[in-house]
Order: C-alpha cells, then sequence, then structure tokens
C-alpha cells in the first residue's frame, strides 16, 4: 500500500463500516422513500387525466429505450472507473469517470429534447394531471442524474490535484458509484411503469 | 501503527487547545456537539413559548362563546401556528437538543460522525423556524391547519401567502431533520466506543436511533407532498385539483404517511430519556431492557402500517378501514411492554421522588391516558364521533403534552447540572411538576367532555346555545395554572444559572459514561475513549459487588474484540473525584491524539443559501439563482476544507495507564 | 475499506473481491438483452394482456442485477443490505397500498 | 411471585401522604365527570337519537369499559409500585436487588392487552360491516349533501326538491346519503344521530342514518374548511311523516308573492338570524354580523349589492353567491319565508 501524505488515517469505526459508505446507503433507503411517494403519486393519478394528450398520445417507445440503454451503459462506465481506481489506474479512472459523466449528459439530452416534443404537443406541468406528475416524477429523476454528472466531472476535477483520488481513497469514488446506480435503478422502475405500462 | 501518519499543524498544548472558544462567532462556526445542542435547546424553548403563547390566545378566544377577542382569521393562522410550532419547532429541536447534547457522551464518542452536517441540520432549523413565522409580519400566517389538508390549501381556496410560508419552511425543516437523523444514526452505528455492543446502549441511544430511521423513512413522504403542493401553487399543476381529477385524498395519504410515523418521532425520544431517569431515581437497572428495546423497534415498524387511521371518515371503504384499525390497536401491544417496563423498573427500586423522577413518572401516569384515548379512535365507527372533535384534541395532547413534554422536561432536569455545570433549584423544580401536572389535567382532561359532547375542533367560536361554555371556560382557567408551573420553571432555569449550586460530576449517582465527565463537559468529552463493558459502565464500577456479574450484551455480534476481563480492569471510573485522571484507555491502545472537528461556517452558508432559494419563491427568481449558488458553493467549500485537526498528544500520565502497551 | 485493516483490533468486515471487469461486462450484456425483450414484448400483441405480469419481473431482474452486483451488494456487509431493503420495502410498500386504496392495479 | 420476579426488597407499607394525595384527586376527577353532564349539548354524542349512533355505542361501551379496566389496573400499579419504592430503605450501598427482566411476566403483558384488543376488536369489525351498508327499510328517503363553502345544500332527488342548512325527513324513515363537495373537503356530522362522513371534493361518499323521533338534531361542519368552518352549523329536523308531506308540497308550490312582515319579524328576531345580528329595540342580539338596524335605509347589501328586493332574495338565499367567502351561511328560509323577511327588513328604517 502506498502511503500518502496527505492520507487522513481512518478512524475505526464500530462496525469496521466507513462512515460515509453506510451514510451513502441511509440516504439511499431514503431516496427509495422518496421516489416511491412520486411513483405512488404517479401511479394512482394514472387514468384520471379529464383532458388530454394522454400518455399513449405523446410516449415514444423506441427512443425512451435508447435512453434508457445509455443509462444502463453509464452504470457499466461506472464500475468499470471504480475498477480503475480500486486497482490503482487514475487513468482508466479518469476515461470511465468522464464515460458516465457523458452518457448521464446523453440521457438527460434525450431527456430535454423529450420534454420539448411533449410541451409541442401542449403537455405542461399544469396542462393536466397526466403533465403535472410525469414532469414531476421524470424531473425528479432527471435532477438526480444532474447532481450526479456534476459529482462524478467534480471528481474528475479533483483528480488532477495529487492526493485527492487514490487507491487507498478508491471509497469516495465507490460511493459516488453507488448513488449513481441507485438512479439507475430508478429509472428501470420509471422506465417500466411510466413508458412501457402506460 | 502502520497508519498512523502525523499531519497537520504543530502539536499544541493542551491547555491552548482545550480552551473553550469565546465569542459569538465561536458559536457561529461551532461543530461542537455540544454547543449545537445547547443551540437546539435555546431555540426550542423559545419556540415553545411561542406555541405557548398561540395556545393562551387560542384558549382566550375560546373561554366564552361568540367571543369577540379575535378573528376568524386571526384565529386559524394561531392554531396552525400552534400545533406546527409545537411539532416542529418545539418537541422536535428539543429532542434534538438531547441527541445533540448527549448521544456522543452515552456512547462514548468525541463527537457525531459528521459534525459539520451537525452544524447544517442547527441552522436549517433556525431557517426553516423564520421562514414559517415570518408571515406573521405580514398578517399572513400558515392558516390551514397543521396538516394542511388539499384542497383547501389550493391557490384557488387560499390565494394569500400563507401556506406558501408554511410550505417553504416545512420544505426547509424537513431537510434540517433528514440531516440530522442521517448523522445520528451514523453516530450510533459506528462511533461507539470500543465494549459497547448495540445491546449495551443506553436505551436513550436505542430510541435516538429508531427515531433517526423514522424520520429517514418518514420525511420523504412529507417533502414529495409539499413539493407537489408547491408545484400546483406556483406552477399551476394539478396533483390536488379535483377539477383536473387530481385528489386531495392524495394529500392525505401522503401526509399521514409522514404524519403517523412523526408521532412516533415525537414520543420515542421522551421514553429514551425517561428509560434512563426511572432506574437512576429507582436504583435499579432497568428492567427488560430488550423488551424495551424491541418494543421501541416494533413500535417503528407498525408505525409505518397505520397512517389511514387519521382518515377514517373519508370514505375508504369498510375493508380498508377495519385492516388500519387492526393494525393500530396492535401498537397498542409494544407501547404497553415499555409501559409495564418501566412500572418494573420502579416496582422494588428505591425511589427518589427529584423532580427528573416525577417528571418521569407523570409521562406514564399521562401517556396511559393518551394511549387509551388513541385506542379508542383506533375504532372507526367510534371515530367517526371522534374525528375532528375535541376528543382527538384532548388525545393528542394527553401524549404530547403529558408524553413528550412530561419526558423532555424531564430530560431538560435530568441533564440540567451536566449541560450547565449547575444545579437547579429542587423546591421549584417540584411546584413546576406539581402545578404543571394539575394543570395539564385541567386544561386537557374536560375536552375529551367537550369531544363526545360534540365540539369539533378548528372553530374560533361557538354559541351559547351548543352548550360548552362551562368546561371551555374551566379548560381556559386550567391553561392558567400551566402557565403559572412554566413561570416557575423560567424562574429556576435562570436563578440556577446565575446561582445555583456548581453541579458535581455526578450528582444523581448515574449509571451512564456522561456522568463519569466533569461538568460541563470538556470540549473533548473523553480525554481517552473509555471501554465499556456493562449495560450501566459506572454503577458496574461504582458497585462492583451489586452489579458485578453485569456484562449483558457484552457477546454483541460486532465487537469480538473485547474481553470481558480485561476490559473490568478499565472500566470506567465513577464520577467521585477528578475523572481525567483515571478514565480508561481506548482499547485499541494507540489512541493518543485529540481529534477535534475544525470550526466552520460553510454549514452556516449552505443552509443559509437553501433558506433563500427557497425564499426566493415568494420574491423573485433572481433570489432563488443566489440562493442555489450560495448553497452549491457552500457544499464544496465544505468538501474541500480540511475537517479535522490533529492535535494535542495526551498527557504522559494517560500513557501509564495503558495495560496494552 | 482497507483503511480499517490497520487497526489491529477492528474486525476486517469490509473486505470482499473486486469482482473482475469481464463480470461486469457480462451483466451489462444481460441487462441490455433483457430491456431488449422487454421493448419487443411492449410491441408483441398477443402479450398485450399479460405485459405486467412478463415485464415487472423482469425489470425486478435488472433491478437486482444492478443493486446486487454493480453496487456490490451481494457481497458487501449485510447492514447495507438491510438498510436498503428497510427503505426499498416501505416505500415499495407504500405504492402497492396506495394503489390498493385508490383501487388502481397496474 | 411477581413480588420476587420484580425483586420486591422487604419494606414496609405506604407513604400515607401519597395515598390521600391520589385518592383526592381520584376523587376530583369522578366528581368532574359526574358533573359533566354529557347531554348538556344539543350536539352530543352521547344523546342516542337513532340506530346509527346506537350501532356506534354498541362499541363505545365496550371501549369504555376496556378503558376503565387498563386505567385502573396500570395507573393502579404504577401507584402501587411508587408507593412501594418511596417506603424503601435507602442506605448508601443497601441497593436494591438488581433484576434484568423476566420472560414470563414479558408474555403476561403482552397477552392480557391482546386479550383486550380482541374483545375490542370484534365488536369494532362487527359494526364497522354493519354500518358500511344500508340495511333494509321500508321508508328509505334518498338525500345527496353538498358541502358548500359555508353551507350544506340537501338535495332529495326523487322528491325533486331542495334547501340548505336545514335538512328536513321524516322520523323513523331511513336517510340514505350521497356525500359531495363543491369546493373543498367538508364534513357532515350530526352527532345525535350518526357519526360524521366527509364531504370530499372529487368523489361521493356514503351514509345513513334515522332519527327515531321527531325533533331538531343540531349538526356541524367538522371538517376545516376555511374562514366560516366554525359557522356551517346546520340543523336536521325530523318531522312526522305527514308534516314532512306538507313541507315537500310547500317546497314544490310556486312561492306567494307578498311578504307579511309581522311572520318576517318572527322568524329574524326569534331565528336563526338573531345568533348573529342585532336590532334595536328587539331580542335579536346577535355580535357576529353587522347589526340590521336601519336596514332599510342602507344603500347596498353586504356592501356588494345594491340594495333592492331582488337582490335581497339572492342574498337570503345563498349569501355566499353573493359574496364569496362571507361569513353568513345560507339562512336556510323558504322562498315564501324569504318574502315574510324581506317585508320585514324593508321596515327598518
Ligand atoms: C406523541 C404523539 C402520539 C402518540 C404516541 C400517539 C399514539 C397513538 N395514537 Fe395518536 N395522535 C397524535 C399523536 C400521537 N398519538 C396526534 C398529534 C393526533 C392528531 C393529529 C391531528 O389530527 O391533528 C393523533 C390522532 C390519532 C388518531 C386519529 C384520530 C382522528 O383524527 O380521528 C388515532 C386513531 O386511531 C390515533 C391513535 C393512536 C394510537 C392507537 C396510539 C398508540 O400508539 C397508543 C398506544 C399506547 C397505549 C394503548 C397505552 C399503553 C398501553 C398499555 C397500558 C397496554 C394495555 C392497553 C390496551 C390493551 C388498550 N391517534
Ligand atoms: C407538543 C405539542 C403541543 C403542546 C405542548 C400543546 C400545548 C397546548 N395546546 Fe395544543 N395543539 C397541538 C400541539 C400541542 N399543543 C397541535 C398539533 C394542535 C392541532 C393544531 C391544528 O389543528 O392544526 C393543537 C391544538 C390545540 C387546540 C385546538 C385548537 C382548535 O382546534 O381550534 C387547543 C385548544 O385549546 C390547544 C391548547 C393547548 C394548550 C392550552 C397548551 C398548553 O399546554 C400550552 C402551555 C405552554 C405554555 C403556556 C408555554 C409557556 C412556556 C414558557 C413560559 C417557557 C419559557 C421558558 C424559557 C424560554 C426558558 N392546542
Ligand atoms: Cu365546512 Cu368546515
Ligand atoms: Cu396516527
Amino acid at each position: 500500500m502506498v502511503d500518502h501524505a496527505m492520507e487522513i488515517p481512518e478512524h475505526p469505526t464500530s462496525t469496521g463500516l466507513n462512515n460515509v459508505k453506510l451514510a451513502m446507503w441511509a440516504f439511499l433507503a431514503s431516496d427509495c422513500m422518496f421516489f416511491g411517494s412520486l411513483i405512488a403519486a404517479y401511479m394512482v393519478s394514472k387514468g384520471r387525466n379529464v383532458v388530454g394528450p394522454y400518455p399513449e398520445d405523446l410516449i415514444n417507445i423506441p427512443f425512451t429505450s435508447v435512453s434508457t440503454f445509455v443509462l444502463l451503459m453509464s452504470s457499466l462506465a461506472m464500475v468499470m472507473a471504480l475498477h480503475g481506481i480500486q486497482t490503482g489506474s487514475l487513468a482508466r479512472f479518469r476515461i470511465w469517470t468522464v464515460a458516465t459523466g457523458l452518457l448521464g449528459l446523453v440521457f438527460l439530452g434525450g431527456q430535454i429534447y423529450e420534454f420539448t416534443e411533449f410541451a409541442h404537443e401542449g403537455l405542461s406541468i399544469s396542462h393536466n394531471l397526466f403533465g403535472s406528475t410525469f414532469f414531476t416524477l421524470t424531473g425528479f429523476h432527471g435532477t438526480h442524474v444532474a447532481i450526479g454528472v456534476i459529482w462524478l466531472f467534480s471528481m474528475v476535477l479533483a483528480s488532477f490535484k495529487p492526493g485527492l483520488v487514490t487507491q487507498r481513497k478508491s471509497l469516495n469514488v465507490e460511493v459516488a458509484g453507488l448513488y449513481w446506480h441507485f438512479v439507475d435503478i430508478v429509472w428501470i422502475v420509471i422506465f417500466t411503469l411510466v413508458y412501457l405500462l402506460y | 501503527m502502520a497508519s498512523r501518519v502525523s499531519v497537520g499543524p504543530v502539536p499544541v498544548t493542551s491547555e491552548q487547545t482545550f480552551a473553550q472558544p469565546r465569542g459569538v462567532w465561536s458559536w457561529i462556526t461551532t461543530v461542537d456537539h455540544k454547543r449545537i445542542g445547547i443551540l437546539y435547546l435555546l431555540t426550542a424553548l423559545f419556540f415553545f413559548a411561542v406555541g405557548g403563547l398561540e395556545a393562551m390566545l387560542i384558549r382566550v378566544q375560546l373561554a366564552r362563546p361568540n367571543s369577540e377577542f379575535m378573528s376568524a382569521d386571526t384565529y386559524n393562522q394561531m392554531f396552525t401556528m400552534h400545533g406546527t410550532t409545537m411539532i416542529f419547532l418545539a418537541i422536535m429541536p428539543l429532542s434534538g437538543a438531547f441527541f445533540n447534547f448527549l448521544v456522543p457522551l452515552m456512547i462514548g464518542a468525541r463527537d457525531v460522525a459528521f459534525p459539520r452536517l451537525n452544524a447544517f441540520s442547527y441552522w436549517a432549523l433556525l431557517f426553516g423556524a423564520i421562514m414559517i413565522n415570518v408571515g406573521w409580519l405580514f398578517g399572513e400566517a400558515p392558516d390551514a391547519g397543521w396538516f394542511a389538508y388539499a384542497n383547501l390549501t389550493s391557490s384557488a381556496y387560499s390565494p394569500g401567502n400563507n401556506v406558501d410560508f408554511w410550505v417553504l419552511g416545512i420544505q426547509i425543516l424537513g431537510l434540517s431533520s433528514l440531516a440530522a437523523a442521517f448523522n445520528f444514526l451514523i453516530t450510533i452505528v459506528n462511533m461507539r466506543a470500543p465494549g459497547m455492543g448495540m445491546m449495551r446502549m443506553p436505551i436513550f441511544v436505542w430510541m435516538t436511533l429508531i427515531t433517526a430511521i423514522l424520520i429517514i423513512l418518514a420525511f420523504p413522504a412529507l417533502t414529495v407532498g409539499v413539493t407537489m403542493l408547491m408545484l400546483d401553487r406556483f406552477y399551476g399543476s394539478n396533483f390536488f385539483v379535483p377539477e383536473a381529477g387530481g385528489s386531495p385524498l392524495l394529500w392525505q395519504h401522503l401526509f399521514w404517511v409522514f404524519g403517523h410515523p412523526e408521532v412516533y418521532i415525537l414520543i420515542l425520544p421522551a421514553f429514551g430519556i425517561i428509560s434512563e431517569v426511572l432506574p437512576v431515581f429507582s436504583r435499579k437497572p432497568l428492567f427488560g431492557y430488550s423488551a424495551v428495546v424491541f418494543a421501541g423497534a416494533g413500535i417503528a415498524v407498525l408505525g409505518f402500517s397505520v397512517w389511514a387511521h387519521h382518515m377514517f371518515t373519508v370514505g375508504m371503504g369498510p375493508v380498508p378501514n377495519s385492516i388500519f384499525a387492526i393494525s393500530t390497536m396492535l401498537i397498542a401491544l409494544p407501547t404497553g411492554v415499555k409501559i409495564f417496563n418501566w412500572i418494573g423498573t420502579v416496582w422494588g427500586g428505591h425511589v427518589s421522588l427529584k423532580t427528573p423522577m416525577l417528571f418521569a413518572l407523570g409521562l406514564i401516569a399521562l401517556f396511559i391516558v393518551g394511549g387509551i384515548s388513541g385506542v379508542m379512535h383506533a375504532s372507526p365507527p367510534v371515530d367517526s364521533q371522534h374525528q375532528d372533535s375535541y376528543f382527538v384534541v384532548a388525545h393528542f395532547h394527553y401524549v404530547l403534552f403529558g408524553g413528550s413534554i412530561m419526558g423532555l422536561f424531564s430530560g431538560i432536569y435530568y441533564w440540567f447540572p451536566k449541560i450547565s455545570g449547575r444545579m437547579y433549584n429542587e423546591l421549584m423544580g417540584q411546584i413546576h411538576f406539581w402545578l404543571m401536572f394539575l394543570g395539564m389535567n385541567l386544561t386537557f382532561f374536560p375536552m375529551h367532555w367537550l369531544g363526545v359532547q360534540g365540539m369539533p375542533r378548528r372553530i374560533y367560536t361557538y354559541d351559547d346555545s351548543q352548550g360548552w361554555n362551562d368546561w371551555n371556560m374551566f379548560v381556559t382557567i386550567g391553561m392558567f395554572v400551566l402557565v403559572v408551573s412554566f413561570v416557575f420553571f423560567a424562574a429556576n432555569m435562570l436563578m440556577s444559572l446565575v446561582v445555583g449550586e456548581r453541579a458535581p460530576d455526578d450528582p444523581w449517582d448515574g449509571a451512564t459514561l456522561e456522568w463519569a465527565i466533569s461538568s460541563p463537559p470538556p470540549v473533548y468529552n473523553f480525554r481517552t475513549i473509555p471501554l465499556v463493558t456493562s449495560r450501566i459502565p459506572l454503577w458496574s464500577e461504582k458497585y462492583p459487588e451489586v452489579y458485578g456479574g453485569d456484562d449483558h450484551g457484552a457477546h454483541s455480534y460486532e465487537q469480538p474484540d473485547v474481553d470481558d476481563e480485561h476490559g473490568r480492569e478499565h472500566m470506567v471510573p465513577g464520577a467521585h473525584g477528578d475523572s481525567h485522571e483515571h478514565e480508561a484507555h481506548d482499547a485499541h491502545g494507540h489512541d493518543d491524539t485529540i481529534h477535534l472537528p475544525n470550526p466552520s461556517y460553510w454549514p452556516l452558508v449552505t443552509a443559509g443559501g437553501i433558506a433563500i432559494a427557497f425564499g426566493g419563491f415568494l420574491v423573485s427568481y433572481i433570489m432563488v439563482g443566489v440562493g442555489v449558488a450560495m448553497t452549491v458553493i457552500g457544499i464544496f467549500a465544505w468538501a474541500l476544507e480540511p475537517a479535522i485537526t490533529y492535535v494535542a498528544p495526551t498527557t504522559s500520565d494517560d500513557a501509564a495507564h495503558d495495560h496494552h502497551a | 475499506m482497507a483503511s480499517t485493516s490497520h487497526h489491529g483490533g477492528a474486525p476486517h468486515v469490509e473486505e470482499h473481491a473486486h469482482p473482475d471487469p469481464r463480470q461486469y461486462i457480462r451483466i451489462a450484456v444481460v441487462l441490455a438483452i433483457i430491456t431488449a425483450l422487454e421493448v419487443a414484448i411492449f410491441y408483441i400483441k398477443a402479450l398485450e394482456d399479460y405485459d405486467t405480469y412478463i415485464l415487472l419481473p423482469l425489470s425486478a431482474l435488472k433491478f437486482i442485477l444492478v443493486v446486487g452486483y454493480y453496487m456490490h451488494l451481494k457481497f458487501d456487509n449485510k447492514l447495507f443490505t438491510y438498510t436498503f431493503i428497510f427503505g426499498l420495502s416501505v416505500g415499495g410498500g407504500v405504492i402497492l397500498s396506495l394503489m390498493a386504496l385508490f383501487d388502481r392495479m397496474f | 411471585m411477581v413480588r420476587r420476579y420484580l425483586g420486591v426488597s422487604p419494606g414496609r407499607g405506604g407513604s400515607g401522604r401519597l395515598i390521600r394525595l391520589a385518592s383526592v384527586a381520584a376523587l376530583a376527577v369522578l366528581a368532574l365527570s359526574l358533573s359533566g353532564c354529557l347531554d348538556e349539548s344539543p350536539q352530543s354524542t352521547a344523546v342516542i337519537g337513532g340506530e346509527h349512533n346506537q350501532r356506534i355505542w354498541d362499541v363505545y361501551n365496550w371501549l369504555w369499559i376496556g378503558s376503565l379496566f387498563v386505567f385502573i389496573l396500570v395507573e393502579g400499579l404504577l401507584l402501587y409500585a411508587i408507593v412501594r419504592g418511596r417506603a424503601a430503605p435507602r442506605t448508601a450501598h443497601g441497593r436494591p436487588v438488581p433484576v434484568h427482566g423476566n420472560t414470563r411476566l414479558e408474555i403476561l403483558w403482552t397477552v392480557i392487552p391482546a386479550i383486550v384488543i380482541v374483545l375490542i376488536g370484534i365488536p369494532t369489525l362487527t359494526v364497522l360491516r354493519d354500518l358500511s351498508s344500508t340495511p333494509e327499510h321500508d321508508n328509505t328517503i334518498k338525500v345527496d349533501i353538498v358541502g358548500h363553502q359555508f353551507y350544506f345544500e340537501f338535495r332529495y332527488p326523487e322528491l325533486e326538491v331542495s334547501s340548505t342548512n336545514t335538512l328536513h325527513i321524516p322520523a323513523g324513515a331511513m336517510i340514505d346519503i350521497n356525500l359531495q363537495s363543491a369546493d373543498v373537503i367538508h364534513s357532515f356530522w350530526v352527532p345525535r344521530l350518526a357519526g360524521k362522513t366527509d364531504n370530499v371534493p372529487g368523489r361521493t361518499n356514503y351514509m345513513w342514518l334515522i332519527a327515531d323521533e321527531p325533533g331538531t338534531y343540531a349538526g356541524q361542519c367538522a371538517e376545516f374548511c376555511g374562514l366560516g368552518h366554525a359557522l356551517m352549523r346546520f340543523q336536521v329536523i325530523a318531522h312526522e311523516q305527514e308534516d314532512f308531506d306538507a313541507w315537500v308540497e310547500e317546497q314544490l308550490a310556486p312561492p306567494t308573492g307578498e311578504g307579511d312582515p309581522t311572520i318576517g319579524e318572527q322568524l329574524v328576531t326569534g331565528g336563526s338570524c338573531a345568533a348573529c345580528h342585532a336590532i334595536e329595540g328587539t331580542a335579536a342580539q346577535g355580535v357576529v354580523g353587522p347589526p340590521l338596524t336601519g336596514f332599510a335605509s342602507r344603500p347596498e347589501i353586504a356592501g356588494v349589492v345594491e340594495n333592492t328586493p331582488e337582490n335581497l332574495a339572492a342574498w337570503l338565499a345563498n349569501p355566499p353567491a353573493v359574496k364569496p367567502g362571507t361569513a353568513m351561511p345560507p339562512p336556510g328560509l323558504t322562498e315564501a319565508q324569504i318574502q315574510h323577511v324581506i317585508a320585514y327588513l324593508h321596515t327598518l328604517e
């Protein structure tokens, strides 16, 4: 193991588990409730529109399938980045993290495109119940993605300052990864419930 | 040890490092859990007084029929703010004060897991409180009730800014609570002193842990509901708009999915407090420790399955009503287990009726009444007569005032010496208790009769012909007894702070770790981290002949490295004499520096940014932008500044005690 | 992670194997195939009435794969699993009960 | 037994002072409860006016008994423990025997409450089921009740009449009710007759009630619905069947034109108007609304519309329709009564 000059020795914890990682899992549990409530609101409001457009008029499965695929692959890139830093390769960490972030950006671009398309069809957050629930649910997911992208790129930037992103500190990358994958699994659920099963 | 790399500033002498920092700035930038605890305490007491003042005005208005003291508009703001203030700004922060001050001390830690996040929680609480209350300045305080039922809260029916203040304030308070909950969850799971297995933790710590879990899982539902309400109000979305197919009942569900766990968030800390107080003043360990722990966990789990008992009259139909009725009634079982174990603790003890004990016993006596009326509501047919009547008001004041407030005041008296370093005046404490106990029953018991006589809640006036005059007058008079009792409280606290006797380290012959250190505790809490070998570490030390065999929880799974025989020699010494010299050494044997978190103002900047951003929704998007920018800057600066200073090798006499060396 | 092992006393709970990148790629392939399958099922008229019952388990499978392998839950400390599962079940419970209460199954 | 488990250390009887205090407190509570004559109020739930409330009390009685049992038992145990503990010796090291718990006791005090719950659960579920559908009845009248800010509107779909603020029903008849709302959530509650059910916008709820005896039953909106919530009171008048039929006839008949000021005066000063309004020299001394003294010479009604007989008629039929948000609920007058009231009010120069 390389002892880095800036290394802060971890305080041993009662469970041996890292504080930040445990906090991230607790946060994800909490976020399950957050998206659970949003999805519940979407599901109970489904089919109660009093005016169109309705989901079936708008939803574009081929397009969203591609976005879904992009997000899934970003998860792959994320684990590759983590593997990179865990095996001590800063270069692979950077490449894969940038790839993850870029895939995230592609997904976001897709979402923006989708939102504008829907808006052209007359859908808006205030137009009907579908608009309200759809934009809120997918919008919050998109916000999560955006925060993730910022986080990932910040890590890449930080990695240029020696000692900030290292093999010993791969845990920071792992924690970011947990967040990123969670955003991905939320999308798995949304894709099925909101798109495939509209 | 391989990993020990000396870094950071040049070692400083302990006097310099450990001197209490002074001045306002040191409070603003503090990340010390004890100071944050004190900030929570003062804020909570302030808002308790505000909520109490609102209650007084409510009662004055209701003392007589057709009273003209207040208009309907003012009254609606008054009861809404009374409920909101008491729940979010008095009880929760008061519990938070104890979490902050005590959890690290009780588990033998130097601070919480994320000290700066802790400071953030406090500032967010303060800003949220201001946001909710700022409406008073414009005569537009929130006025839709503490559960703000849609669609009365829609812009169509509440066009003013009243509800906006509520929505934005609740969002900020939610962030504050969530941040605190993550912090305490991690602190408790991960920062325990060696030897303190989960089943050795003080019950107060257990209840804090369960409360944290409840917050983590309950608050997101509120956040989502309130976000939707915000979108409905600011951007015309349709979540709760029936004309557009939206459902006002969706709000009720989301609110109570949060709201019922919330009531356990309000009571469990108080339960935890009295589980510490009862044994100490009965001189007997808690009866049925594991039963009390599991009952707490059971309440938490069941607590998520009962929310719709607040909605028995909305027309859910007989099947859902039956299911929620049964699950609600079942909660009586774990709660009963707690009550009975407390009685078992007192039973056969040498009871000393000091003020903290009186309040603890008061909690048991009064909570039983509130619990029973709760179970009465759990029967949907009966609830159809109770719902939204003063019977419910009686129920929740018995559990909230008779339960939470009693417990929290027990805690205030119990830990006052530890927090302030002074003793309170026992006689005045006793007077406070008896007046409060009496006043509480005079005020809230007759509300049962008013409810049975059909008096709905949230009415600003009633008519002579409705037959509620006498009891209402009676209740109002009872409330003034309560007010007098709090005068004794306030006078006692203020006087004791100035002229109170100096408190010894361990005035009550306590059993838990916080009594092993000085009163008030030093900045670093424990010079060396204690090794815990018992649920009642101090008693095991002070009375080895009585509690010698007490090694409960020793074989808890995650502490394989603690061996009891060795450990006993290192047990925390009693509080007699100067504790620092005797403090046991860290089990790991190499903890020769004290790590204290650096002061930081970034938490304040971040919380301020969030508050400004939310406030911006009422002013301009520019302000929202400024707030967001401030938040982002705050977060990055926070992430990049060094968190911990490593300083001050401990004095050599500690090394002499190092048996592991 | 590694840091805990430096402190003699602390148990080595967090030590776990790093799965090999090839496995990550295999999982990605499986995920992609399932997604393709899901989309295909969406277009198959014959399955229209059953799509809920096919699509939900498929997405659950994807969910489990990502959580289990990419998020290492399968190999990691059980405390993480319990934490996550508790949140997931309360959140899932809320979705299901609200759908039932509003008479709105999938 | 219990003594051993709980580790009671020997010690003698209780401290007299505490016992005396406790018994005084208990007596006080008892005295208060007895003096609290629960039927004082016209809205008392404890007065049973019909079958629905009767069924509720079938459960309620069980609950009171169970509650009293649990209350006395548990508070008694607590008091006993305190009193014993106070008397126990308090030497420095003579600490009570530490007891850590007892599994059998834990089971005991889980099982006994569980039995109590079964005992109250069974009647709860039975009654819940019974109340959820209309019992067979040979005289059933359908009523749609619509909540408005801040009054209730009663529509009789089969009789094609309607009224506001006063629900007229025949005594002994089954009233089969659908509840809706025109704006926000309200809750229809006539405590003597039945439990409440909410009027939720966007959905139709259902309930039933029967009034056994002719008479007037007070009701009030129970869900907070805004500024006028407290004043959203109403009445249910149960008539003999003939009187009810006559009332329906009267509603169906066209209004008779000219009003009679003396009848109007009775209606105003002796009726619900007087609760809120004052008129000099009469019994009407209400303070909630503006005084009506000199009404005829005012230019406007409620400050919003010109004081003409037509406007006044519209106002009296439904004030919130004329001035949204007004605290004045529809007074629940018939067309004919409105004409009488107008005639009277125009005498108030
Ligand atoms: C501290 C907060 C707190 C606590 C702990 C509780 C505890 C309970 N509450 Fe309460 N409740 C509130 C705060 C709280 N509540 C508030 C604020 C409201 C109103 C919200 C609003 O509308 O504004 C409310 C409203 C409320 C309602 C809705 C009423 C209505 O609006 O119509 C119901 C209905 O079931 C209910 C039930 C219960 C039950 C069954 C318990 C149980 O947990 C109680 C269990 C305890 C006991 C039963 C006593 C001890 C047990 C024994 C001694 C064993 C033997 C006992 C038996 C066998 C009965 N509560
Ligand atoms: C913890 C919660 C809590 C507490 C403690 C109280 C305390 C009191 N409450 Fe309230 N109450 C609620 C929570 C609480 N309440 C809630 C949630 C509602 C529902 C709101 C809604 O419908 O939306 C409600 C509603 C409510 C109503 C019904 C209003 C209505 O429906 O129209 C009434 C009516 O009497 C009432 C009365 C009182 C009274 C007299 C007190 C008294 O006990 C208050 C006594 C307290 C004081 C007098 C404070 C004095 C304090 C000091 C002097 C300390 C100062 C010291 C220092 C600063 C060092 N409350
Ligand atoms: Cu209508 Cu309250
Ligand atoms: Cu509840």
